[in-house]
């Protein structure tokens, strides 16, 4: 009950402060300039549109610059944007102050209250109240915050009664438009209702301080809408993609022949396991870091699916340190099913996959450990890998073994170049897993993206022939993707 | 239920996300699911603390190699994380921020994480010299250009370069060493990343076409786990 | 313990004794030992770290397994404390807010972010050995998001918006033959050198994506654009070794300013 | 009137030693090389310290001009209207700081002595930390009149990476209710105007990880159409030039890039003349180990075609 008073007390506190407010707003009208100024030229033509394409709440606003602003007297030097607003705007954004001012003291910081007598007016009296009053009261005023804003749109329609002007920004001379993006929650400050009647004004302004206003623009509504016409080109591609793997991945499960080149990589692979088996040193296969999601790391399952089965039918040892939890448990079903695939379930080791540390450089380290103590006759990298691939290569370089690797990690590849005899570069990594594979969803895919390249490659001849003539552009527009 | 549930998650989040760009009244409904995403991140990095905790205490447990260590690993772990938590040392109350200057968090975060990190990386500094020795060999053509490529970008950002090449008269600038390491980084390693990184973009693409259509399910783990 | 690693252990254990008091004694400050403390701390773990050059040791042991401990905890406070504290408790509870001294946020769909809770949850059962399997509810939010967003994105950014770029006029400024040649210079601004430019990205960008393409064989004419691609491939990674010795090297700078300036004083 | 001898300081003695020491390491490398026995890697390693550490203490430095893409993100700032809204996000860890911090101090400092706004942010959980740094050695340090909330503000680091820009790019407050100090979006004044990141000037990305520039550019620069600009680790420079210009209109790469954006804003006023230049200053170790690495290339090969030669005839 006692709440609910003060509750009371305080609102009529905020309503009665709400005239010094509209008197605070009608000193910004242009009436009140001083004769002395000289008045500039104003801005023209205001005019505004509902901002295209998006959620609502915005307004696109656009205006003639005033003449004296780049020529003539040459005098402005900003433009100050004002909208109107309804009383219970003003109302609602006083409620909203007094809520920040209770939730500072809740939080028992001073620094940033609000200035002024009204701020300090409001702060006496909330200091008054105990910690769970002021808890009530501020939930009460959220309340009414909340139901007041839902009848915004209502009370725009009293214009130009029963509201004043309020300053939204200002933009430097020689801008022309303004985007006022509203907010679309009702509690904000920045809430602007959809389908509600909005008032424009431009102020030119002079360094002096003289104002000359512009026409007044509006009503004018705000509105959402439901597809964003700029990011055609988008739809369009992910339709076209999208439509493409389908297919090709169908096709393939139908037992189409789709044919993908091989690669010298994948080749040395067999070479390397038969130089292991002939010297009767194990293969050390490296993950690489990535997690179980990661599109290199599923490429890599495949390829170690294939070396565990060459390495299965030769009786090669085969070491598999990972690093994520999740990636071991995976490759452990990959390596248990290939020696199963080569007939040799029996030769399977537990350990033969093991986690090791799920720790850049301490995985870095073990790993070099056992490079060092096997001797690996053939090292193979394959997956995502960070800072630590430079150290892995070096290490087994000098450990003589033979490396192969592949990372669709831009930054490494150049050093698994240099330190390693072959490397899958960027997506060949994908293609190998597709070839080895032979799997229909990862066959399709790989077809979809060889179209993709496609369309590049003659969209790209197209437009730079088309690019050399002035009428290339509408086609280079094509793919400009603006917002 | 251990597969279908998870592959129904993936397609309806994937399938949300991607509409919200097009349909302008999907967007908060699309902030709200990356939101979502933003906190479950930070459970997993509850889970990355606990997994830690959890294999420490094991391996002191079953005394395996270098078990000493561990302890070393859930001090650190374990103080840091106090001195976080509750904002140890911080100035101002409970609303502070938690890096805050004078606090034990910020203090440890700078003698001990700050050295340790940048010395690990530092070291690489080392294994790219000697690898340069070692292994950086013009083999073939294409280890040839790779070398001179190379070689031409680290004169260029020396002044050494600047020096040695200027001599060469102002209307073949371009055969000065520092303009010939800015014209190889803008022409033919733009377009060779370029070339990289539309093809790995596809791949990215298209395997998160794979996974919202549930055609990938590598990532669900095998289905005894 | 070995003789001489109890030796090697109390000889660096005293230098950095003496370099905590010496720092403490000279250092000025409110708390000179504290602060000397830390320096010499920072000091031990970068040389301890760095002892990894010259092969595994247990003191490199220590460094890295201090770190492994306090990047866990370090990134799981700022976690709790911005998205937990910053971005969840606001939505859920008044009462929880105001013990963090946050500001509660008003909404009428809050009631949904029990979901990423629930979630975070089931996330943590991985924990678990018996309900590890419900953790993947949660994994398969994370995929489908990251996947959700990834599509469009890189459709977007990586292909729709490269080709854009990669559409580039190959005549500059041009005013006809007679006006090329009397003016040709190889200046690194000059017309010719900017149109050499434009052309090696063009026929890299084609040729780089030729070598990509998997689903011919790379004979023929199609064979050479595809040598061409890798040439343009090899330079581009020579241009990246290039440039990775500077940042590696610069870590290294960084690393020894510290030792010379901060820790020992040699340098000011 | 000084003799000329006189003149020579311990530093030119400094100088002159560690470049003979040097010269003769690569000299006595060169010719352990080529009679053919192994050199340890540990040796190696011994050299690259200590051509890394004699420059600096001796302080060896260089002055550079500024590369285009990197002039053209000091242009962008220096058209930037007083007021602006600049966005710059430390997406780093300390590993990476030696490189990228010089570059977030030398951009914090321009903006700043410009009137522009900054507003801070991280996607690493690192970068908090870096920012203090920059805050007690840049920001209240020399501009002690700018205000929190008014001037600048910090938001700090929230969890997510690409799912905090996704959200940002439309809606600034649902991701960062508060500040750093737990200050409500709504009482920042900064924010007044500022709903999304569509409403920013320009977002500069301070990173050379994941999630990063290349994050950016994807999630918010292309969707919003919002100017970017980089500065990154030399490491993943080359991998950005594909977005520059239309998606990034400017980068910073590596220490270099670091060290021209400092030369550039030294040149530019003279109240920038007593700045500190970390960048420019590790430039020295920089070029010295550059030569170092250059060397041993050189050496390796020469190794390389002689032993190659030698097995054919063999």
């Amino acid at each position: 009950m006692k709440v609910k008073l003060l509750f009371a007390v305080i609102l009529l506190l905020l309503l009665s402060s709400l005239s010094f407010a509209q008197d605070d707003s009608a000193e910004i009208d242009t009436s009140a300039v001083v004769e002395e100024l000289v008045l500039p030229a104003p801005p023209g033509n205001l005019s505004g549109v509902d901002k295209p394409n998006d959620h609502g709440h915005s307004i696109d606003l656009s205006w003639e610059l005033s003449p004296d602003d780049g020529g003539g007297l040459n005098t402005v030097l900003q433009y100050d944007i004002y909208h109107w607003v309804p009383n219970l705007m003003l109302e609602l954004n006083l409620v909203r102050d007094s809520i920040s001012v209770i939730q500072k003291i809740i939080r028992k910081t001073t620094n940033g209250i609000i200035e002024g007598s009204q701020a300090d007016s409001m702060k006496k009296v909330f200091e008054k109240l105990s910690r769970s009053e002021l808890f009530d009261v501020r939930n009460s005023l959220t309340e009414y915050v909340k139901k007041g804003n839902k009848g915004l749109a209502e009370a725009c329609k009293s214009y130009p009664e029963g509201g004043a002007w309020l300053f939204l920004d200002k933009k430097p001379s020689g801008t022309s438009t303004f985007d006022h993006i509203g907010s679309k929650e009702f509690k904000s400050s920045g809430f602007v209702p959809d389908f509600a009647n909005l008032y424009y004004r431009v102020d030119a302004v002079t360094a002096d301080g003289a104002k000359a206003s512009s026409n007044i623009l509006g009503p004018i509504q705000s509105s959402g809408q439901w597809y964003n016409t700029f990011r055609t080109p988008v739809v369009f591609s992910v339709l076209l993609f999208t439509l493409l793997t389908v297919f090709f991945v169908q096709k393939a499960r139908k037992g189409a022949d789709l044919y993908v080149r091989p690669l010298g990589g994948i080749e040395a692979v067999d070479d390397a396991i038969g130089r292991a088996t002939e010297m009767g040193r194990p293969i050390l296969y490296v993950l690489g870091l990535g997690s179980a999601a990661d599109i290199a790391t599923i490429a890599s399952f495949t390829i170690l699916g294939r070396v565990a089965k060459k390495v299965a039918e030769y009786q090669t040892e085969l070491l598999v340190p990972t690093y994520d939890p999740i990636v071991m448990t995976v490759a452990q079903e990959v390596v248990k099913s290939a020696y199963l695939d080569a007939g040799r379930p029996d030769a399977y080791k537990e350990d033969t996959v093991h986690f090791v540390t799920q720790s850049q450089f301490a995985y870095v380290a073990a790993v070099n450990g056992i490079m060092l103590r096997e001797l690996p006759a053939t090292n193979i990298y394959m997956g995502k890998f960070f800072a630590e691939s430079l150290i892995l290569a070096e290490t087994g370089a000098l450990a003589g073994s033979i490396q192969i690797s592949g990372t669709d990690e831009i930054a490494q590849i150049p050093f698994f170049i240099v330190a390693c005899d072959y490397t899958l570069i960027g997506e060949e990594l994908y293609a190998a897993s597709a070839y080895l594979g032979k799997e229909p969803v990862l066959l399709g895919s790989l077809k979809a993206q060889d179209y993709a390249k496609a369309a590049i490659i003659v969209l790209a001849v197209i437009g730079v022939i088309l690019a050399q003539f002035d009428f290339g552009t509408e086609f280079v527009n094509l793919f400009e993707v603006v917002n | 239920m251990k597969r279908l549930v998870p592959l129904i998650i993936t397609f309806v989040v994937g399938t949300v996300l991607i509409l919200s760009v097009f349909i302008p009244p999907m967007e908060g409904l699309g902030e709200n699911f990356t939101l979502f995403f933003d906190i479950i991140a930070v459970f997993a990095f509850f889970l990355g603390g606990g997994n830690l905790v959890r294999v420490h205490f094991q391996k002191m447990s079953r005394k395996s190699d270098d078990w000493e260590f561990s302890i070393v690993t859930l001090v650190g772990f374990f103080v840091m994380l106090a001195a976080g938590l509750f904002k140890i040392g911080n100035p101002g109350d409970i609303a502070s921020s938690v890096t805050a200057d004078g606090s034990l968090f910020q203090a440890i975060y700078r003698s001990v994480f700050v050295p340790l990190s940048s010395t690990m990386y530092a070291l690489l500094a080392f294994f790219v010299a000697s690898a340069s020795y070692r292994a950086f060999r013009a083999k073939n053509r294409e280890a040839t250009l790779l070398l001179v490529a190379a070689f031409i970008i680290l004169l260029g950002s020396t002044p050494f370069g600047t020096m040695l090449t200027s001599w060469v008269p102002e209307s073949w600038s371009i055969f000065q060493i520092p303009n010939l390491a800015v014209w190889l980084m803008s022409s033919p390693n733009l377009a060779g990343q370029r070339a990289i990184i539309i093809g790995i973009g596809l791949g990215v693409v298209s395997i998160s076409l794979r996974l919202i259509l549930g055609l990938e399910r590598t990532y669900l783990g095998d289905d005894n786990a | 313990m070995k003789k001489t690693s109890m030796v090697v252990f109390a000889t660096i254990a005293s230098l950095f004794l003496l370099s905590w008091i010496v720092k403490g004694m000279f250092s000025e400050g409110s708390s000179p030992y504290l602060d000397g403390f830390l320096v010499t701390l920072a000091a031990f773990l970068t040389l301890a770290i760095m002892s990894f050059l010259y092969k595994d040791n247990p003191y490199y042991k220590f460094a890295e397994h201090l770190f492994v401990g306090v990047s866990a905890a370090y990134a799981m406070c700022l976690g709790f404390w911005s998205t937990i504290v910053g971005n969840l408790i606001p939505r859920l509870s008044s009462t929880v807010s105001d013990f963090f001294q946050v500001n509660y946020i008003e909404g009428d769909y809050n009631i949904f972010f029990v979901i990423p809770i629930i979630f975070g949850i089931l996330l943590l059962m991985r924990l678990s050995p018996k309900a590890g399997w419900l953790s993947r509810w949660p994994l398969a939010f994370i995929v489908g998001t990251t996947a959700g967003l990834n599509f469009v994105r890189y459709l977007r950014s990586d292909f729709i918006n490269q080709i854009n770029s990669t559409i580039i006029p190959l005549l500059i400024d041009w005013n006809g033959f007679g006006d090329f040649f009397s003016n040709m210079n190889f200046s690194a601004t000059g017309q010719l050198v900017m149109m050499f430019s434009n052309l090696v990205i063009f026929v890299g960008v084609v040729c780089g994506i030729i070598y990509f393409y998997f689903s011919k064989e790379h004979t023929g004419w199609f064979g050479r654009a595809s040598k061409v691609g890798i040439w343009i491939l090899m330079i581009t990674f020579g241009a990246s070794f290039g440039y990775t010795v500077m940042g590696r090297i610069s870590l290294l700078v960084g690393r020894i300013t510290f030792l010379f300036k901060d820790w020992l004083e040699i340098i000011s | 009137m000084l003799s000329p001898l006189m003149a020579i300081t311990v530093q030119d003695i400094g100088i002159t030693v560690s470049l003979v020491f040097i010269l003769l390491g690569l000299a006595w490398l060169a010719w352990r090389s080529f009679s053919g026995k192994e050199v340890d890697r540990r040796i190696i390693f011994l050299f690259i310290f200590f051509s890394v550490a004699m420059p600096v203490i001796f302080k060896i430095s260089f002055k550079f001009k500024a590369t285009p893409i990197v002039n053209a993100l000091y242009e962008k700032i220096e058209s930037l209207p007083n007021n602006s809204t600049v966005l710059i996000s430390y997406d780093f860890d300390p590993a990476m700081a030696p490189e990228v911090q010089p570059m977030a101090d030398a951009l914090s400092r321009h903006c700043l002595s410009r009137d522009i706004k900054i507003v801070y942010m991280c996607l690493f959980p690192t970068g908090q930390g870096q920012l203090e740094q920059t805050f007690s050695t840049v920001v209240r340090n020399e501009f002690p009149e700018k205000q929190d909330g008014i001037d600048f503000v910090n938001l700090g680091y929230k969890a997510g990476g690409e799912g905090v820009l996704n959200v940002i790019v439309t809606d600034f407050e649902k991701m960062f209710p508060t500040d750093v100090n737990s200050v409500p979006y709504s009482e920042i004044p900064i924010f007044d105007n500022i709903k999304s990141c569509k409403n920013l000037d320009l977002i500069i990305s301070i990173g050379g990880g994941r999630p990063g520039i290349k994050e950016w550019v994807l999630f918010v620069g292309d969707p919003g159409n919002i100017p970017m600009a980089a500065g990154v680790a030399a490491v993943v420079a080359p991998q950005l030039y594909p977005y520059y210009p239309n998606q990034i209109l400017g980068l910073l790469g590596g220490v270099k890039g670091a060290a021209e954006y400092e030369n550039r804003l030294r040149d530019s006023d003279p109240k920038f003349a007593d700045m500190p230049t970390p960048a420019t200053t590790m430039m020295g170790p920089q070029t010295l180990a550059h030569i170092v690495v250059m060397s041993f290339i050189i050496i390796g090969n020469i190794l390389f075609f002689r032993n190659r030669k030698r097995g054919e005839i063999s």
